[in-house]
Formats: structure tokens, C-alpha cells, sequence
């Protein structure tokens, strides 16, 4: 286990910057999640982090070395790919003991090795099985299997769960949460689930064109975007975006005039204001807005609705027995109000 | 794999692949049958579909004549060699062309595709001086070293490089963290893999080796060295005039092993071929 | 003393062949322990271009079968050691043996260039049931009778041609190996180019008159099948075949067995007259060894050798042309018909035509004769055009 | 942030070792072709500028003499012609029939393998027994005549006519090779997704419909790849033409590797010989070329 | 537009029966989702219905016409794949067009179904580029415009959204579903994800291995579910099991006893408590259960607990700072509790 340490780490295809100076600390044993939007470069890091790409400019350090030169092989990292990149022709139990063939590791360790994290992830009975036979879930545990076996210093996974269908991606969730607890390996994860980044990482951090956004645990970017792009990118559905003016009389926008937070700087200004769909509560005295479609989801009940000549998304935890056309009333909550500078799309409050 | 055909459908399709047949199955059946008829009944009109009298002694006297086993072995082993070799080199070269990266590898790969537009009647005379001057005339070597290094091999580097486009990049990924290197990424991950098209190359091969022609009648002189088409024009009587029957013997058990091996192995040959798309 | 190794290209894979050929080898080695003698088969369609591939690649054969047609290429171009020195030389060789008739193609400006060790006469067999069946004379009887000539063998072909079999087959003709047809036209006393090979002679009235007769039996009377049609005399479905008395071997036997006679070759016009096929063996001045080599054909063309290769091809030496040799190794043949086709056709016999660059020159005149295989042929004009185009090759 | 100390990269990085990897990779095949292709095509092309007579072992630097031979060749018109009708018949055969024998050959059927079996096994079976049953089953009164006239036709005399002899020997050729570019064709047919046939049902396209638009345009990569290799395998027979036809009647059946196979090692004209075999290859060469660039127009790509 | 009847269908591959006899009735300009674990038959049963297999038993009418033995073309549906099935070599125009090539509608008139087809999914821009030069998103766009354009009589979707990552299948589910209020064409839609089953059918039909386990309103599916099995299905994270006695003292489970609603048959019996993880409140008297994980999502927490010897999954719409080992006491919601039978899975209450 050690640290990874990525100081002004830059790629390039060609003329083509993709990565424009990333740093990032992870301790020893921190689960980090990468997220942002396709293409911001996710990957593109890990691959970097495993020695996948080469580095255009600047450092990774793992520990205390310097691994830019080394082969992936010798960065003491494993990795877990989208599609588990599972070697078809060997049994589970080959899959899982490769890596530790070609280090040297004599027949009875790596039979050891192999148990042992069979063991933890339930594997035993499937160990002479080939890659086909299994089911997704069961790949994916051998993907993992094959990570662990060697107990490495970093484990990098890349989208590990998005092929995986929502019932086996919850349960595949709780298993990697808890081998982390288990094992404590430093861990960099890149996903776009947001479910999965909310609930699994000890340390958020969010890119955007290659670079970082905003980096910190996943409640405190919840409730404190550092500005509208994380805003909007952590949370589901999206934070809800209306463009307007903060005045004194509350935020005026299009057709509507909001309710603001208290202690807010003084002075009028062009602002974004961001309430989340959980945000919003049913009150008689709220302010009224025009449903346009409703979706009854079980326990709670999302609504698009006007408000003003702005569409919103709510969610109410409740069945709301509206239907298009209608007039509900709306009261959002003070507490939960994010206001950002409508140019650079910093925090404000 | 395609939806079930109609009853109807399925009979008009057997019909029409039967009559197809004739003309592929009747010449083959001919030398088949024609090989246990006496010689005086090969040319006879109209042709016996059923020869009136097996006699086969012929397939015995192939070997009379001839060394006959000496020059299976001989037709079998280059042809193993040649696969061999070709699988080997032409997947290395395959998969460097469509894998690694490496300057110059367009107009390399350019280069070695123009072995491909080369017929064989054109470079022959070079090539016996060159083997001449390497003392290899009347042995074994050209007929193993022209078709792996040279223009044959070239179709094999190209049907690998297909499929080595098509594999998916994270395994060999995978096993860079796995802690191999390239050769060894190759050897164990993307040759295994390859398995479908090294079939589909593996044919083509060994069948081209198995009936070469000029190349054997160019470098060999000696009998005991002769591969088996080469040993076809050898079944003579005491004046040169053909043994057809014995001849057509000898063809009928050049051709029969060769058929097996692609019954056998047709299914993972056309799938090879499929995973490969073979696109240009 | 050095080991050599002799090399010798040979168009035969015959069993019987190579068992007599490594038996004098091994003779000679006896003899001298330090040379040793290989045979090289090659396939009898492609003999010429193979040895010339390996001639051209720098490995030309000590010693190789060399076949009439190309007998001018070889002889003049240098490529062949001379001969006559060392067969004077060698003991009890009696190189007068040898017929002037036999080694007048293999020499050039009085020097040998090659021993013909098969000279092989051209004559016809006949099935006497088929013909017999078709109420004609068997060329036997007219042979007794002195009528046997083109006119009279042509109509009974034609006879037995109508009564729904085939009639007379050149073999090996094939409308391609033109020359072949060198054992009618020769009755005509056409020959395609003359005597020097200087000028050709196709356009000249015998071969026009040998031509119309042949064209004539193919196209009007049937006599003989025409293009197109393979038949196999031996299968037992035609009257007569021209070819050499070798094929003697593929007389059916057993049920398909049929009355067959052979009998020289008819009379034409220009009389009687015979037709041999020959194949010489040289010895490359270019080889390694080439003495070594020119002592080797002496000794296997020796006289006592030369009996052994009588088994198979017909001698080249006076002294081994009678019937009681003959006979001794062609059992299936009488003595007479030995003597009247085999000892009469080597004597007299006028070999094949051949030419320097005979490869080309058969190539050209096949092409253009192809449009003399039709039934409204012009076969003057034909002929004419033959000359037309070889007469650069000329 | 401190200054970050540039650190030297050391001579063999990630790009370096790869880079060499690749070349050890590619370096048996490149040897061998530039030994054993290029080397030779290099001989070939000095031959060229020779008057070369093998017996007679004359070997004369002659210029550009032979280059101009081809200019003033009687025959070589008449070659060239009947090598393009050659080649375009046996590639338009051939590809057809091998697509034809394909989709047949895809369909879900009991017995399947025994037909691909068969269809097959021409390419296995040597080409001397080929050519022989198929010169006399061509033959005047040969098996295809005689089938003929059983239903009252009279057939031409196949291998004597100008014409029916270049189809016999284009048919004759396409029977013993139309397996390979069969099984070819078959492998791109299995590669269509289903799903792209259903959608087409629902869209209501019919066989025929669907063969031509989604089959067809799916599989054309394959086309034009095979397309290459059977005219670049086509312009090299020779050998069922020596056996079948000798190049006749007259000339119409010559070849340019056949003409140039009689000039070299019949004719022993190794020069002009080696001169022809310069032009086959630039013929190869340029076609292969035209088509290449031909395949964005006339191929779809999924890449 | 035409109502959809299935009769008893029944499909057989060889001699394995995968259908068993399904009776659906689907209304004209109805919205029905089949929903049911992997291998049970929905795009079977899709198929059948678009003539794509064929129908061992039973009768499939669309209108009031029996297709059985119509072919795909014949019977005026249209269907979007999984995988969208685009064909790859033509533009989007082109594809879209494609079924009224077969039509024998002019060109004039195929250019201008297109183009409202294009309108409406907004894809004017696109409709030169082929469908490898589009986004996921765009080219499920690009197969529903082909479902379109020629205006059929059902709709059919097989999965359509499940190769599209979560926000695009947020928006995409939207636009669907708009352009069923448009078009009100009769709808047949497979899927297995939860939400899109919920939000988007008017009718819901449970499959379960070849049967019709319940048909229903998706709030009805959800908030009784006819069986055990409908009820784990419907609803996500699924509901919590807990086997046990009814008895008058409770809901006695092991190392547990839950309350239990009134209104229920007297008497003990074997049964299955079923209680969502929505359905628990914190609550100081509530039953104390031991926490193994805790799962933060932003407005909501999703903790696994021990109830007894049974482990629990509880959503609670609020943050909770608790660590594993700690206890928490939750009370059950009793009008949301299901009872099952033990053996047969049928509801009791
Ligand atoms: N080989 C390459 N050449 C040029 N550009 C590339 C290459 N590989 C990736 N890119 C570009 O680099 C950027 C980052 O790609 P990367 O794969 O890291 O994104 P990502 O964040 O992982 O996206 P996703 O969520 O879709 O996986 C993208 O814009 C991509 O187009
Ligand atoms: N051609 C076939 N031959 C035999 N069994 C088949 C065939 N096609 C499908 N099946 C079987 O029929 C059953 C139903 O398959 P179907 O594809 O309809 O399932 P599904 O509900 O669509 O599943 P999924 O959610 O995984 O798509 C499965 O058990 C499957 O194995
Ligand atoms: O040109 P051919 O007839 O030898 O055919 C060659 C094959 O089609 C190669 O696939
Ligand atoms: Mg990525
Ligand atoms: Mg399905």
C-alpha cells in the first residue's frame, strides 16, 4: 500500500492536450473516485496512473518513487478494466494466479494466493471454470480476484460495474466497498455513476476537460459544490439551474422571483441560482407552477413542472397525484440554495 | 446463424446445392473410382460412373513404383514446417502490424504486400540461383523457406492482422499489469486468443504447400526427395506413357487426408475467418 | 584422387529403367570407385523447361536424355561437350557400330554432341476384328498383296469409321504435336523446312497434297477423328494407330484382348518410306566434370551396355539390329514383324523433324494450324501462313 | 509550487521499447520478403535489360531492346486481350458463384458440412487429376457433349473454338478454386448481425431486398479483398491452361504468364522472358493499386 | 393504431418450452411494459408478436386481424432493437426511409416522412451522417425515427435504453414517452430497469420463466403485488424478505418479532414479511438492529442492517451518521407491509 501523487500531470495526443495539468494526493489505503463528464479524461488518467499511456508532462509518484519510465509491470498496481479483460483461454483459477506466475512466484504460493481471495470473494466452486461459463457478476469477482491475488500497492478500476445490470451493479457495489474496508488497499475508481461515487468514495475528485474541478469527500461536494459545473454534475437528477438576478427582493428571473438564502453579500448581480429536485416541498403557500409530466416512481414522485418560464425537475417523497396541466405550489428550501457568479460559474453563498 | 427456412424453401435449396455438386464432385469421383479401373477403361466412352471391376492392386503398386511413403512424409513434413513457420512468423508480423506501434509501419507493411502481387513463374529463375550458390538445390529448403518468408506468407500476415485489429486491446492491457512483456503478451495472451484464425491460415498453408508444383519439379531431382504432386507425374510404364490408374491412385490418397483434416477442422476455419471480418 | 559425382537427367521414373541404368552405374564404379552416378527423373511434360531452369540457374546435369526436336538447340549452341574423341579412344567401343543414320542429328560439323541411345521407329498397329468386321482387308493381306498404301489404309479406316467406330489415329497428335504427323507427310515426301533448315517448305506442294489428304480423312471421309475427340486405340474402339512399336505394352490383354497386327507404315506417293523418333544422351560442357562424364557415356553406350539398353529402346549399332536381339526383349512382337517395322524403320528411317529453336518454331506452327482443324479450311492458304510466320524463326 | 527539478528521461522509454519490439516483431517476414521477393524482382528486372539464351549461355547487356520487343510483338496484343477476358471472366465468375454457393451454404441446414465438404474439396484435389478429367469431359465426344445431346442439344466442340475454349477454361478454373473465396464469403456472411435481417423483415425488404441492401454492402470489404486476390491469383494460371489448351486454338487462350512461361523456359528467351514478367507484375500492381484506392467509393467501412 | 391480443401463446424451441401460455390484452394506444428476469421470455414474446418467430400455440391478433401466419412486413408494426440494428452502411436518412422503400412510396413523399420523422426526434442535422459518426444517444433517436416514419400500427421496444449510460436514459425514457402522449400509438415495451418500467407504462406485465405472474398499473404492481415474486421484483432496492410465523404476539422471525398490521385472518401460520426499505423509520422505540454498512447518497442513506438473524436493507430519507457496529432502532410502516404465503408466494393481506 502507498500513496499516489500526481503533480502537474499533463498528456497529449499529438497537438492535442487531453489532460492540462492534473494534482491530486491520495493517501495510503484512500478510496478515490474519479468523475466527470465522457471524455473529460478519466480514463486517460488511470491508463497514466498504470503506465497504459505515457506521461507527456509531469510526475506520478506511487510511494515515493517516480514511476513515469517504469513499465506497468513494475508499478507494484492492478487493475480492474470495463470489461474485466478476462483471458477467455484460461480457467478462473489461471486468470486469477497469472500475474503471479511471471513473478516468480513458486506453484504452491500462487495455489495459495488464489484460494485465498477465491475465499473472500466467494469464488471457489468456479475456479476451474472459463470465463464464458460465468455470469456477469461472477466475471466481474474474478476481475477483482485477479486484482487482489497479488496484493498490490494501488488498485485502479475503470468503470468496473457500467456493464453490469442495476440490480448486480448495487450488490458488486457493497462487495468492492467492502473488500476496501477489508484490505485497505489505496484505490483509484473512475466511474460516471453517480451512486457509485456518492457511496463508495472516501475522496471525490471531479474533472472536467482534464482538469480538476473539485476535489473532497462526496457530501461535502453534495452540499457545497465549489461551482455550477460540480453543481450540476453531482447529484440525480441534476441540480435544477435558473438564471436571474439576486436583488434585495429575492432572486428575479424569467417569470418567477425566487426566494434567497440570508447573508448573502450585499448588492445586486447577475447569479445562477441551483436548488436540487429534493429541494423543492409542496406548501399551499409556495409558488405555483405548471406540472408537465408526472412519473410516480414507488416511494416518491418526480415532476417536471414550469416555474416561470423555467423548466424544473422535483422529486417528492410522496405520490403526487397531479397531472399535466395542473398547478402545484412550491416552497424551496433555504438551507439547500446554491447561488453561483453567472460568468464563471463560481460558488457564491 | 440464420432463422429456420421454410419446408418448401429447404427442399429448392437441397435441389439447387445438389445439381451445384456435379460439376465440383464428378471430377473427383472419376479419379476416385478410375484409380481401381484397368487402364484400357479410364478413357473408355461413355465413362463407367461404377468401375465394372475393382482392382486394387494400384494402390499397392504406388508404392512399387515410387517411393511413395518417403515422399508423403516428405509433402507432410515441409507442409507441417511451412504452417508451422508461417502460424509463427506471419502472426508475429500480424500482430505488430496491427498492434505496436512503430515508425515506418505503414510503408512496411506496403512493402511486405507486395509479395502478394508476385506470381511465382517470375522470380523462379532468381531464386534457384540464389539456393544454388547456398547449396541447397535438391533439398528440402526452398520449398520450406520461399512459402514462410516469402510472397505466401504474405496473405497469412494480412488474415492475422485482421484479427489482431479485432481483439479486444484490454486483454493484452490487462496483462501489461499482469506483468508481461511484449513477446510475452504475444506468445500467451494474443496467440491463444488467435487460435480461430491460426485454423483459417493453417488451411490455406498447408494446402498451398501440399500442392505445389513448379517449385518441387524446379529444385528437387532426386526421387527420394520428390514431394507428392511432383511423384503424380512419376507413375510411368516402361515407355513413359502414363499409368493412369496407378497415378490416379496416388492422387486419390493425396487428396483424402487433406479432406479430413478440413472436415474436421471447417467450422473453427470459417469461424477464424469470420472473427477476422477480413476488411482491407 | 577426387570423388565425383555424375548427375543425369532422365525423362523415365520407370522402375525397370533405373534398376539397368543404376546396374551400369554401378558397373562403372566398379571400375572407378572414385565416381559415383545419380538419375534425375524429371516429369516427362515439363523435362525441357526443367533442365533449362536448372541449366540457367548455373547447375546444369553432367549428363542428360536430350530429345529429337530440341536436338539442334542442344548440338549447336555450345552447350555440349564433343564426343567423338573419347568414344574413338575408348576400348572395343566400335564407333562405326553406330549407324550414320542414327548420330546424323547429334552431329554437327562432323563432331558428335550426343549418343542416340533410343531410336524408335514409327509404324501402325491395327485391330484385324475390327476391321475384319467391317468387311476389309487386314493391312496384312494387303501387304501380301503389295496394296498397302495411303489410299487403301485411309479407306479402310474410313470403312470402319462408318461402321460406328474410329477409324486411324496418329497418336499423341492431338491437333498440338504437329510433327507426329511427320509419319504421313513423309509418304508425300513433304517435310517442313528443307534440308538446312533455312527455308520453309510447308507452302511447298507435298505437304499441301500431304495436308488436303489428311484434312480430307478428318473432315470428309472420317477416317480420322477429329479434333476434340479422344480415342485410345488401345481401348479396342479404332482400326489403326501410327506410334512407336514401344507402346506395344498397352495391347489389352485378358477379355478386352483383340486380334492386332503391326505393320510398317504405308506407301504414299512419294513411295515407301519410314519415320523414327530418336532421343540422344549429352554430356554438358559446362558440368563439373565433363571428362569424367564423356568417359561414363562411353562406357554406358559400350557394346555390351548397349545390348542392355536394347531391352528398352531400340539400338542405334548395326551389329544389334537383327531380330534375334530384338526379340529377345519384345517377346509380344514376331520376328517378322521386327524385321519388316523395327530393323527395316531404324535403317531407313527419317527421324522427326526437328529444328534450332524448336520449342518456338512448334509453338508458331501450332497456332497457326489450328485453323487448318476446320471443316472449310483453306489449306493452302493455311500452309502459306505457316511460312509467313516462322520464316523469321527459320 | 516548488520547482519541479526536470528529471532525465532515461534512453530506452515506454515508446522507445515498444518501438523496437515492433521491428524485432516484423524483422523475420521482412527479411524473407526482401530476400526472396524483392532481391529477385531486382534480378528479374537486370534480366530484363539482357539477350539471355541459357543454352547457348549468352548473356549480352542489351538497354531497353526487349522493352522495345513488347512494342513491336505481334502476339502481344492478342495475349494481353485474352489475359483481360481471361481475368475479368474468372473473377466475375468466380465471385459470383462462390457468393452464390456461400449464401446457400449459410443457411441452417441438416447436412451442412457435408455440402461445404464438397464444394470444398475441388481446391484439394490435385490439379493434374483436375485438369485431366476435365480435358476429356470437354472433349468433342466427351461427358458434357454427350449429356448434351441426351436433351437434343448438339454442343460445340468446346476446347477447338476460340470462344467455348477461353469459357472452358475459365469454368474449369473457377470449379477447382471457387471454394476458397466460398469459404471466404461464407466467414463475412456469418459476420452480418442478425438483428440487421430482422430489422429488415419488419421493414419489410424482401430476400432479394435484403441480399442486395444490407448483405451485400455489409460484406463488400470481403468482396473487394477477395476480388483482389482472385485477380491477382487469376493472372497467374498457367498450368491448367498448358494442360487444357496449350494456349489454343490459335492463340486465343495465351495468357500473359503463360506467354511469358513459354518465351522463358520454353523458348529459352529468358530475357525477354524475365521483360514480360516486369510488365505482368506492373499490370498486377496497377490493378491492385486501382482497386485499393477504388475501395472508399465502392466498400463500406465500419471504421 | 390497433388493440393487441394474445390468446394462450405458447413457444416451444424444439422440446423445450419457454412460453406457457400468455394472455395479454393490450388496448389501443396502450403503453405496456413487460418486465421480468433475464431468460423468462419478454423478447420472446416480443418477437412472436412482431412475426420475427414463430408462434407454436396459440393466437397473437393485432386489430382485430390474426397474424399467426402473417409475416413481420405484413403485419404494420415496427420495432426498435436493443442495439438499434441501424444499418451501418446507410446515412440516416436513409435508414430511416428504408421500410418505405419496400412501400412503393415515392420519393418525394419517403423525403418528406423523413424529415417530419427527423422534426419531431430532432435529428435534421444528422440526416446525412451515418449512424457510426452518432452518439448513443442519437442513434437510438435514429431507430425510433425509423420506427416512426411509416407510422404503424404498434410499437414495439426491445430494451431500447439498455446500452445507454444513466443520464442519457433519463432523457431518452422522457422523449419516449413524450412521443407516446404524441403519437398514441400502441406500445409494447421490454425492459428490466425498474425505473423505466414504473415511469413509463400505463400497464405493466410480469414475466416470470414463460407466465404472467400479474398485470397491472405500475403504483398497483408496486404497492400490492399479487405475489412474493412480483413484490422482489418491482421496486428497487428490492423489498426485504423475512421468513417466519404469523402469530397473534407478532411477526416472529428468528431472533426477531415484527408487528404486524391488523385486519389479517386469525389463526398461526408459516409466511413471508415483506417490507420494502423505504418502509422503515427511525424511531426510539423502534425494533434495535445492528448496522454492517452505510451508504450516504446525498438527500437519502441507504444502510444495511441485522434485524435479528436477518439482514436488512433500510432507505432513510435523511443523513444518518451511523458507522457499522452501531445499533439503530427502526420501526416498520405497518400499511406497508405484504405478506406472503410461505409456500405458494401469494399475498395473504
Ligand atoms: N489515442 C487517442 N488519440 C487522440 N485522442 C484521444 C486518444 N485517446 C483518448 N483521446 C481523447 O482524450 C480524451 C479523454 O479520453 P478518456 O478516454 O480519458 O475519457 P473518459 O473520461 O475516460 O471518458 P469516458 O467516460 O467516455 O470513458 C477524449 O476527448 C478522447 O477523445
Ligand atoms: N433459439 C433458441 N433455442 C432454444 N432456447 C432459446 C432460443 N432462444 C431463446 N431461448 C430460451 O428462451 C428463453 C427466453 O429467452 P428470451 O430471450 O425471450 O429472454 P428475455 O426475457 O428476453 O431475457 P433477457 O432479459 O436476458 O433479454 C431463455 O431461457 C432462452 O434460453
Ligand atoms: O484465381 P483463382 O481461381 O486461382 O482463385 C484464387 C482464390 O480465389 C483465392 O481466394
Ligand atoms: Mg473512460
Ligand atoms: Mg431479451
Amino acid at each position: 500500500m502507498a500513496s499516489v501523487t500526481l503533480t502537474d500531470v499533463r498528456k497529449s495526443y499529438g497537438a492535442t492536450a487531453v489532460i492540462h495539468g492534473v494534482d491530486v494526493d491520495i493517501a495510503d489505503g484512500e478510496f478515490v473516485v474519479l468523475v466527470g463528464p465522457s471524455g473529460c479524461g478519466k480514463s486517460t488518467l488511470l491508463r497514466m496512473v498504470a503506465g497504459l499511456e505515457t506521461i507527456t508532462d509531469g510526475e506520478i509518484a506511487i510511494g515515493d518513487r517516480v514511476v513515469n519510465d517504469l513499465e506497468p509491470k513494475d508499478r507494484d498496481i492492478a487493475m480492474v478494466f470495463q470489461n474485466y479483460a478476462l483471458y477467455p483461454h484460461m480457467t478462473v483459477a489461471t486468470n486469477m494466479g497469472f500475474s503471479l506466475e511471471h513473478r516468480g512466484t513458486s506453484k504452491a504460493q500462487i495455489a495459495e494466493r488464489v484460494k485465498w481471495a477465491a475465499d473472500i470473494l466467494g469464488l471457489e466452486a468456479l475456479l476451474d471454470r472459463y470465463p464464458r461459463q460465468l455470469s456477469g457478476g461472477q466475471r466481474q469477482r474474478v476481475a477483482m480476484g485477479r486484482a487482489i491475488v497479488r496484493n498490490p500497492q494501488v488498485f485502479l478500476f475503470d468503470e468496473p460495474l457500467s456493464n453490469l445490470d442495476a440490480k448486480l451493479r448495487v450488490v458488486m457495489r457493497g462487495e468492492i466497498k467492502g473488500l476496501h474496508q477489508r484490505l485497505r488497499t489505496t484505490t483509484i475508481y473512475v466511474t460516471h455513476d453517480q451512486v457509485e461515487a456518492m457511496t463508495m468514495a472516501d475522496k471525490i475528485v471531479v474533472l472536467n476537460a482534464g482538469r480538476v474541478e473539485q476535489v473532497g469527500a462526496p457530501l461535502d461536494l453534495y452540499d457545497r459544490p465549489a461551482n455550477q459545473f460540480v453543481a450540476g454534475f453531482i447529484g440525480s437528477p441534476a441540480m435544477n439551474f435558473i438564471g436571474g438576478r439576486i436583488t434585495p427582493g429575492g432572486f428575479v428571473a424569467a417569470g418567477v422571483t425566487l426566494p434567497l438564502p440570508a447573508g448573502l453579500p450585499a448588492g445586486e448581480r447577475s447569479a445562477v441560482y441551483g436548488a436540487r429536485p429534493e429541494a423543492f416541498a409542496l406548501a399551499p403557500d409556495g409558488l405555483p407552477a405548471t406540472v408537465t409530466l408526472v412519473e410516480p416512481m414507488g416511494p416518491e414522485t418526480q415532476v417536471t413542472l414550469m416555474l416561470g418560464e423555467h423548466q424544473i425537475i422535483a422529486v417528492f417523497r410522496e405520490r403526487v397525484k397531479a397531472r399535466p396541466g395542473d398547478t402545484l405550489h412550491i416552497r424551496p428550501d433555504l438551507e439547500a440554495i446554491h447561488l453561483f457568479d453567472a460568468e464563471t460559474g463560481a460558488r457564491l453563498n | 446463424m440464420k432463422t429456420e427456412l421454410a419446408p418448401r424453401t429447404k427442399v429448392l435449396v437441397y435441389g439447387l446445392m445438389c445439381v451445384l455438386l456435379i460439376p465440383f464432385v464428378f471430377p473427383t469421383w472419376w479419379m476416385v473410382t478410375s484409380s481401381v479401373k484397368p487402364i484400357s477403361q479410364i478413357f473408355a466412352f461413355p465413362p463407367d460412373i461404377i468401375p465394372r471391376s475393382f482392382d486394387f492392386t494400384t494402390y499397392g503398386r504406388v508404392f512399387e513404383l515410387q517411393p511413395f511413403a518417403q515422399q508423403y512424409w516428405n509433402s507432410a513434413y515441409i507442409a507441417a514446417l511451412v504452417t508451422i513457420g508461417t502460424m509463427l512468423f506471419s502472426s508475429m508480423a500480424g500482430y505488430a502490424f496491427a498492434r505496436i506501434r512503430f515508425p515506418g509501419a505503414n510503408l512496411l507493411f506496403m512493402v511486405v504486400l507486395l509479395g502478394l502481387l508476385i506470381p511465382s513463374e517470375v522470380t523462379i529463375v532468381p531464386l534457384f540461383q540464389m539456393f544454388l550458390s547456398w547449396g541447397m538445390i535438391n533439398t528440402h529448403w526452398p520449398l520450406v523457406l520461399v512459402p514462410i518468408f516469402g510472397a505466401p506468407s504474405v496473405f497469412a500476415t494480412f488474415v492475422m492482422r485482421q484479427f489482431f485489429i479485432a481483439l479486444p486491446v484490454e486483454l493484452e492491457e490487462a496483462a501489461r499489469v499482469d506483468g508481461l512483456g511484449r513477446f510475452k503478451i504475444f506468445w500467451t495472451i494474443a496467440l491463444p486468443l488467435a487460435r480461430p484464425a491460426l485454423a483459417a491460415v493453417a488451411i490455406f498453408t498447408f494446402l498451398h504447400s501440399w500442392n505445389l508444383y513448379l517449385e518441387p519439379i524446379v529444385f528437387l531431382s532426386s526421387p527420394d526427395r520428390f514431394t507428392l504432386p511432383q511423384a503424380l507425374t512419376q507413375f510411368t510404364d516402361a515407355y513413359g506413357g502414363a499409368l493412369w490408374n496407378v497415378q490416379l491412385a496416388a492422387a486419390s490418397m493425396t487428396a483424402l487426408p487433406v479432406l479430413i483434416v478440413f472436415i474436421i477442422a471447417q467450422k473453427q476455419f470459417v469461424e477464424g475467418l469470420a472473427h477476422t471480418g477480413l476488411k482491407g | 584422387q577426387d570423388t565425383v559425382n555424375l548427375r543425369m537427367t532422365i525423362w523415365s521414373a520407370n522402375e525397370a529403367h533405373l534398376a539397368m541404368f543404376n546396374e551400369i552405374a554401378a558397373a562403372y564404379q566398379a571400375e572407378n570407385p572414385n565416381v559415383t552416378v545419380t538419375f534425375d527423373s524429371l516429369p516427362f511434360d515439363t523435362y525441357t523447361t526443367t533442365l533449362t531452369t536448372q541449366i540457367a540457374g548455373g547447375n546444369p546435369p553432367d549428363l542428360a536424355w536430350i530429345l529429337e526436336t530440341t536436338a539442334a538447340d542442344f548440338v549447336n549452341s555450345g552447350a555440349l561437350a564433343p564426343l567423338r574423341e573419347s568414344f574413338a579412344a575408348a576400348e572395343g567401343y566400335e564407333l562405326d557400330d553406330v549407324t550414320e543414320q542414327a548420330t546424323a542429328l547429334w552431329s554437327s560439323d562432323g563432331e558428335l554432341y550426343a549418343y542416340p541411345f533410343s531410336t524408335s521407329p514409327f509404324a501402325i498397329f491395327a485391330n484385324n476384328d475390327l476391321i475384319t468386321e467391317a468387311g476389309q482387308q487386314t493391312p496384312a493381306e494387303l501387304i501380301a498383296a503389295g496394296e498397302w498404301n495411303w489410299d487403301n489404309a485411309i479407306a479402310i479406316a474410313a470403312a470402319v469409321a462408318d461402321a460406328g467406330h474410329d477409324g486411324l489415329i496418329v497418336r499423341d497428335f492431338n491437333y498440338q504435336i504437329w510433327q507426329n504427323l511427320a509419319s504421313i507427310w513423309r509418304g508425300w515426301g513433304a517435310s517442313p523446312w528443307s534440308e538446312d533448315g533455312d527455308t520453309c517448305t510447308f507452302a511447298d506442294q507435298p505437304m499441301v497434297d500431304a495436308m488436303s489428304f489428311i484434312h480430307n480423312a478428318i473432315f470428309e471421309t472420317g477416317a480420322m477423328p477429329g479434333p476434340g475427340e479422344s480415342v485410345d486405340f488401345f481401348a479396342g474402339d479404332a482400326a489403326m494407330t501410327i506410334t512407336q512399336i514401344s507402346r506395344a505394352s498397352l495391347l489389352p490383354q485378358g477379355d478386352d484382348a483383340f486380334d492386332w497386327d503391326l505393320v510398317p507404315l504405308p506407301a504414299g506417293p512419294a513411295g515407301e518410306y519410314a519415320v523414327i523418333g530418336q532421343a540422344g544422351i549429352g554430356v554438358f560442357a559446362n558440368g563439373a566434370n565433363p571428362e569424367v562424364a564423356t568417359d561414363f557415356l562411353a562406357f554406358m553406350t559400350n557394346p555390351e551396355n548397349s545390348r542392355k539398353l536394347a531391352q528398352f529402346f531400340p539400338p542405334a549399332r548395326a551389329s544389334l539390329l537383327t531380330a534375334e536381339t530384338l526379340g529377345l526383349t519384345n517377346p509380344l512382337l514376331s520376328p517378322e514383324q521386327l524385321e519388316s517395322v523395327v530393323i527395316a524403320g531404324i535403317t531407313n528411317g527419317v527421324v522427326l523433324p526437328g529444328h534450332e529453336g524448336f520449342a518456338q518454331i512448334q509453338q508458331t506452327v501450332r497456332a497457326e494450324l489450328d485453323a487448318l482443324w476446320t471443316p472449310d479450311a483453306d489449306v493452302e492458304a493455311v500452309l502459306a501462313s505457316v511460312c509467313d510466320r516462322i520464316g523469321s524463326l527459320l | 509550487m516548488a520547482v519541479r527539478e526536470k528529471r532525465k528521461r532515461p534512453f530506452w522509454t515506454m515508446e522507445r521499447r515498444d518501438a523496437a519490439a515492433g521491428y524485432l516483431f516484423i524483422a523475420p517476414q521482412l527479411a524473407g520478403i526482401t530476400l526472396f521477393v524483392l532481391i529477385p524482382l531486382g534480378l528479374v528486372f537486370w534480366y530484363s535489360l539482357h539477350e539471355w539464351n541459357v543454352l547457348a549461355s549468352t548473356f549480352r547487356f542489351i538497354g531497353t531492346e526487349n522493352y522495345e520487343r513488347l512494342l513491336t510483338d505481334r502476339d502481344l496484343p492478342r495475349v494481353l486481350g485474352a489475359t483481360a477476358i481471361f481475368s475479368a471472366g474468372l473473377v466475375v465468375l468466380n465471385m459470383s458463384l462462390a457468393l452464390l454457393l456461400a449464401v446457400l451454404l449459410n443457411q441452417k441446414l441438416a447436412g451442412i458440412t457435408i455440402f461445404r465438404t464438397l464444394f470444398f474439396s475441388p481446391v484439394v484435389v490435385s490439379l493434374v487429376a483436375w485438369t485431366i478429367v476435365w480435358s476429356f469431359l470437354l472433349q468433342n465426344n466427351g461427358g458434357i457433349n454427350g449429356m448434351l445431346a441426351a436433351i437434343g442439344v448438339e454442343g460445340p466442340n468446346w476446347l477447338r473454338n476460340p470462344t467455348t475454349a477461353m469459357i472452358s477454361v475459365i469454368v474449369v478454373q473457377v470449379f477447382k478454386n471457387v471454394g476458397l473465396n466460398m469459404i471466404l464469403f461464407l466467414a463475412a456472411l456469418q459476420g452480418v448481425p442478425r438483428e440487421l435481417y430482422e430489422a429488415a423483415r419488419v421493414d419489410g425488404a424482401s430476400p432479394f431486398k435484403q441480399f442486395r441492401r444490407i448483405t451485400l454492402p455489409l460484406i463488400s470489404p470481403t468482396v473487394l479483398l477477395t476480388s483482389i486476390i482472385t485477380i491477382v491469383g487469376s493472372l497467374q494460371v498457367f498450368a491448367q491452361i498448358a494442360v487444357l489448351t496449350q494456349g489454343g486454338p490459335g492463340i486465343s487462350t495465351t495468357v500473359l504468364v503463360y506467354y511469358l512461361y513459354q518465351q522463358a523456359f520454353q523458348f529459352h528467351l529468358f530475357g525477354y522472358g524475365s521483360t514480360l514478367s516486369i510488365l505482368l507484375f506492373v499490370i498486377v500492381a496497377v490493378l491492385t493499386f486501382a482497386q485499393w484506392q477504388m475501395r472508399r467509393k465502392i466498400v463500406f467501412y465500419e471504421n
